[in-house]
């Protein structure tokens, strides 16, 4: 089955960021995106979720490559300096690319 | 001597740092804050709706300066410590504003030892969760180092504050009790008010584990905010017993108003610091409010200002 | 008057409308349901111990008629009114099975009112749970546009629906609580009786902040679904008022009757219909059911379907 | 050390799945699946996990190509239509790759 | 007769059995263990404040060594039937260990039955929580197949068997309570005693469930070992008893103590076996203590104990 | 935006694991790591994750190649034996590589 080559962005960062990051996502033109709470540790030490300050996100979002582009210009600049995050992306292959294209 | 609750935030402290694998789930955590929020202001509505409010309505201004001057004491101090100007102000926001749990540790202590106060503390509870806050991002932001890439979204940042998950429930359950009254709130009297200590324990239990995993912040955070975190408090009640003797409060009331004073917030506090302040180092705070200030008070605080009031009581009168 | 219990369904409301970042933890919501699921069963299950059971055997087969006659009900105005066929299916699954929450703050209003009703109307409960949803769905297959590619699983369907949380944990109950008997549960008392109205509060809390959040799906479902889901629960009333005189119930049986006939599931219903009925919106049925029928029922449906139910008896003399 | 390429293929959709696809993946040959709970918005609008009906699940499976394709395929014409539902795949490595052959 | 909570351990039996939907978030089944162990520390702890705790040192030994002892007969016996070393090493230490659950059902039963028992019992649960573990762990590397490779790192393991949530919740409440005393305790009654068996139904609701979904393993286990899981505790009680005898324990101690030794742990013990022994097969340990023994324990273990015990009794004079 | 290539390690496993995972991977120089919990089934059979011996967790690890096959090898010469586990890996890519390199 053929599938449609699309950028996979995956966001990891503090819980307090998933209400911004969401409208940010969505204004910077993604159509959708996936949250899972989750725990780490890295740069800014463990963060083992055991209590509201301490608790991570993971979201993905799935975008063409100009959203992708513009998700990680926004992100870094205005949350790497200040919160725990961690960014990548990944080539992935969906059926339906209309649903991921520009809204 | 100490009361039992107390036991249980000992005993978390000590689980968390001989490295127990004891951790308390998520929504546990949420689930128990959630209760004692509702059942905090419910029980405050229940009292006040015995009350005719109109005659505290000239104290509500008291207190939403006291938070205020709480947070500027603060401030003011930690910037004599040369703390930087962004962690000053999100420090300050914490202790401008105030620890619902040490408010119902004093007044579960107030009632073990049979001394009365006012009804509308819960109120005045809920009136000091927010100036305090407000005060630290103004300080931030106002004062701070003019940086024009990032004004203040007021907006958001208000609705975090006056619609976080704390103040919604204090206020809600303060006029569900209100329109209630006691009579209404019988029936759920088993749940909201048999279990209520109980409930405290576990949190307290949490909330040991939760401090004793931030003393790792005290080797950042140095001597100077270590001592900060146990001279404010005491400072921070002596305002509050100035304050409640101008307001005419009663001894039980005054100790609970000092307690207000020396707290430092935990629950809406650090969400709100996170957005509006996002240069500061969120584990300062926490490690002052959560790992000293907040078993300071338990521990000393407590007994401390119960004493205190009493003294003031006894000059003043 | 309303009881207080409804004033932290209007509390979740109002927080959610207002877009406060109040959120009950998903798994608070499922441990909430299944105590009261289990606590319903066991109080009714230990009523049922103190009856001849068997006398109540032919009143079964009215119980069981009484959830088709109300989906049949639903799903022919739904289609009058120009609703599609899988959707009228669906919500009118939803309007024949019942709402246990509702039923819970129904029998607290007449335990409040000290107002008598028979012992086995938790039975009723559970009998009412299953066939409405069995119509609905079969409303969708057996009437709906010929569709060879997706013909009916029932062995699963029937699964899900006899099988779910919802009936297995009411029936549970109801049989432990019938073999244990008053005496066998006495010391469960304090967990599954006291604290049954405190447990109610919170989630009625968490019903609130859900039902405002569907609020958004009335513009999609039009005034004509709105209209409906405030018409069908009045006249699931009066066909309930209906069969519970025929069955002889006394008035405060009546009013429960007709209060399981006027409520729509949101617990079994939902999950059964997303499975049996794909093509049909859920959005549709949960904004209808939890949106308006329940707020409305809270509110206003209780007291009429209680003075329904005294008209009723007074008429029949 | 050596990893062999093998599809992973994601699927994110209402948690009322969770059990059909679970015994979907397996009739169509995969060995297995990794489940967890999530959030999130997309067309059909924000599923925030607040409630029962309001949750959603992020599957993953590993697989070879033709099992990957009998999914995407499966899912495409049983589910698309009327659920909530995203699916990708990737190319990813694993060791033992025999682990996730044909069953 | 019958215990009615163990009748919840039947209704999660039956629903998995049927492959009902029912399932208990994780994170509540956490919560109410979490609540189990304190309260049974807390209430263990309040008693023995009441004693002269010195008295009871010589019993410590006894204690100690009975744990021990079990694990060795379990695993002599499991080594006769052939099973693996590793496996027998596992499961014995599981056996060795013992089952909060089961103590707390069987001075439930206890109680309701009025026969009394020595405070100190809840104690004897923490201290034959850890030697048969130990032993299990020993018999595994000490006796096991000489696997150079694997050496016990037995730091990281102490620490877990020592400072996993079990161990530090009875403990601590056995602390807590030993030091707040039954007064200190009073204002948690409602919450840690009234509520404790409502809890206890709701964690065998989620043990029946888990159970039953063991029963698979039963297959693989092969009949030996599920011979072997019904035989154990009887062995295991009289081992028990006679220990209890020798110690000059009361006749309801005596029963307590049977089923201690009578029981497998199913919370200390999988966690520290996982990691200690990795090669044994997890499934055939929990197959056998918690779909079998622990059921076995429930039905007709308790009575057999208790029955034993006045045996023992009547005839040792 | 230009992101660096890096690799993408994905550990999911018996929830038993979580914490010698998490020093092991640090210790073979992983700056940091993603776990979220986890249920799903495979060889060793289904882990529904209903109670505390049944859950599995997700571990997500972005790190350098030679990291990424020092991981491989200890778990594999650690785990693969007596533990349910699976593992794979994915190039994706990242801003900051540094973040990630070794350590
Ligand atoms: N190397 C890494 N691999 C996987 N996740 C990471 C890594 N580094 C950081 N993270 C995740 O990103 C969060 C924020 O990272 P940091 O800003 O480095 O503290 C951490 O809490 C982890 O959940
Ligand atoms: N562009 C996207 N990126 C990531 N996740 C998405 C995206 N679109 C949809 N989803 C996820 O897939 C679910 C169903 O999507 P949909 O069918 O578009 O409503 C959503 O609730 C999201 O969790
Ligand atoms: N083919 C697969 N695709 C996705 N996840 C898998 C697969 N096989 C196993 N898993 C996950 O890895 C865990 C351990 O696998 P196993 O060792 O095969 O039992 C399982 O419980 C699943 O969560
Ligand atoms: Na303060
Ligand atoms: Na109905
Ligand atoms: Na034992």
């Amino acid at each position: 089955m053929n599938t449609h080559p699309i950028k996979l962005v995956v966001l990891v960062c503090e819980a307090a960021l998933e209400k911004p990051l969401c409208a940010d996502v969505k204004r910077l033109g993604a159509r959708g995106y996936t949250v899972v709470d989750a725990r780490g540790a890295g740069r800014r030490g463990e963060r083992d979720g055991s209590w509201d300050e301490d608790r991570s996100i993971r979201m993905e979002v799935l975008c063409d490559a100009p959203t992708a582009d513009a998700i990680l210009n926004h992100v870094q600049a205005a949350y790497f300096r200040n919160y725990a995050m961690t960014v990548y992306t990944a080539d992935i292959g969906v059926l339906r690319p209309e649903k991921f294209g520009p809204s | 001597m100490l009361d039992t609750v107390v036991l249980f935030f000992a005993l978390g402290f000590a689980a968390r740092l001989a490295k127990s694998e004891l951790k308390l789930p998520a929504p546990l955590y949420e689930a128990l804050s959630i209760y004692l929020l509702l059942a905090i202001g419910l029980k405050g509505g229940a009292e006040l709706a015995k009350q005719n409010v109109l005659t505290v309505l000239p104290q509500v201004g008291a207190v939403l300066l006291l938070g205020v001057f709480t947070a500027l004491l603060a401030f003011a101090l930690l910037r004599a410590g040369r703390i930087a100007h962004a962690d000053a102000a999100a420090i300050a926001g914490h202790y401008g504003s105030v620890s619902v749990v040490t408010f119902a540790v004093a007044s579960n202590t107030l009632v073990s030892q049979g001394i009365d106060f006012e009804a509308v503390m819960p109120l005045f509870l809920v009136l000091m969760e927010v100036p305090g806050i407000v005060a630290g991002i103004l300080l931030a932001r106002l004062l701070g180092p003019r940086d024009a890439s990032t004004p203040v979204a007021w907006g958001p940042l208000l609705h975090e504050v006056f619609l976080g998950k704390g103040l919604v429930l204090l206020v809600g359950g303060l006029l569900i009790g209100w329109v209630a009254g006691s009579d209404g709130l019988a029936p759920m009297k088993p749940f909201f008010g048999d279990l209520f200590k109980g409930t405290l324990c576990l949190f307290l239990l949490e909330m040991g584990l939760v401090a004793a995993g931030q003393i790792g912040g005290l080797k950042r955070g140095g001597l100077f905010l270590a001592g900060f975190a146990i001279v404010m408090p005491l400072l921070g009640a002596m305002m509050g017993t100035a304050f409640a003797l101008m307001m005419g409060l009663s001894v039980g009331g005054t100790m609970l108003l000092a307690t207000l004073a020396a707290s430092a917030s935990y629950i809406a506090a650090p969400a709100a610091m996170r957005i509006a302040i996002p240069e500061a180092s969120p584990g300062l705070s926490i490690t002052c409010a959560l790992a000293i200030t907040f078993p300071f008070n338990l521990l000393a605080g407590i007994p401390i200002y119960l004493w205190m009031a009493r003294l003031a009581h006894s000059m003043a009168g």
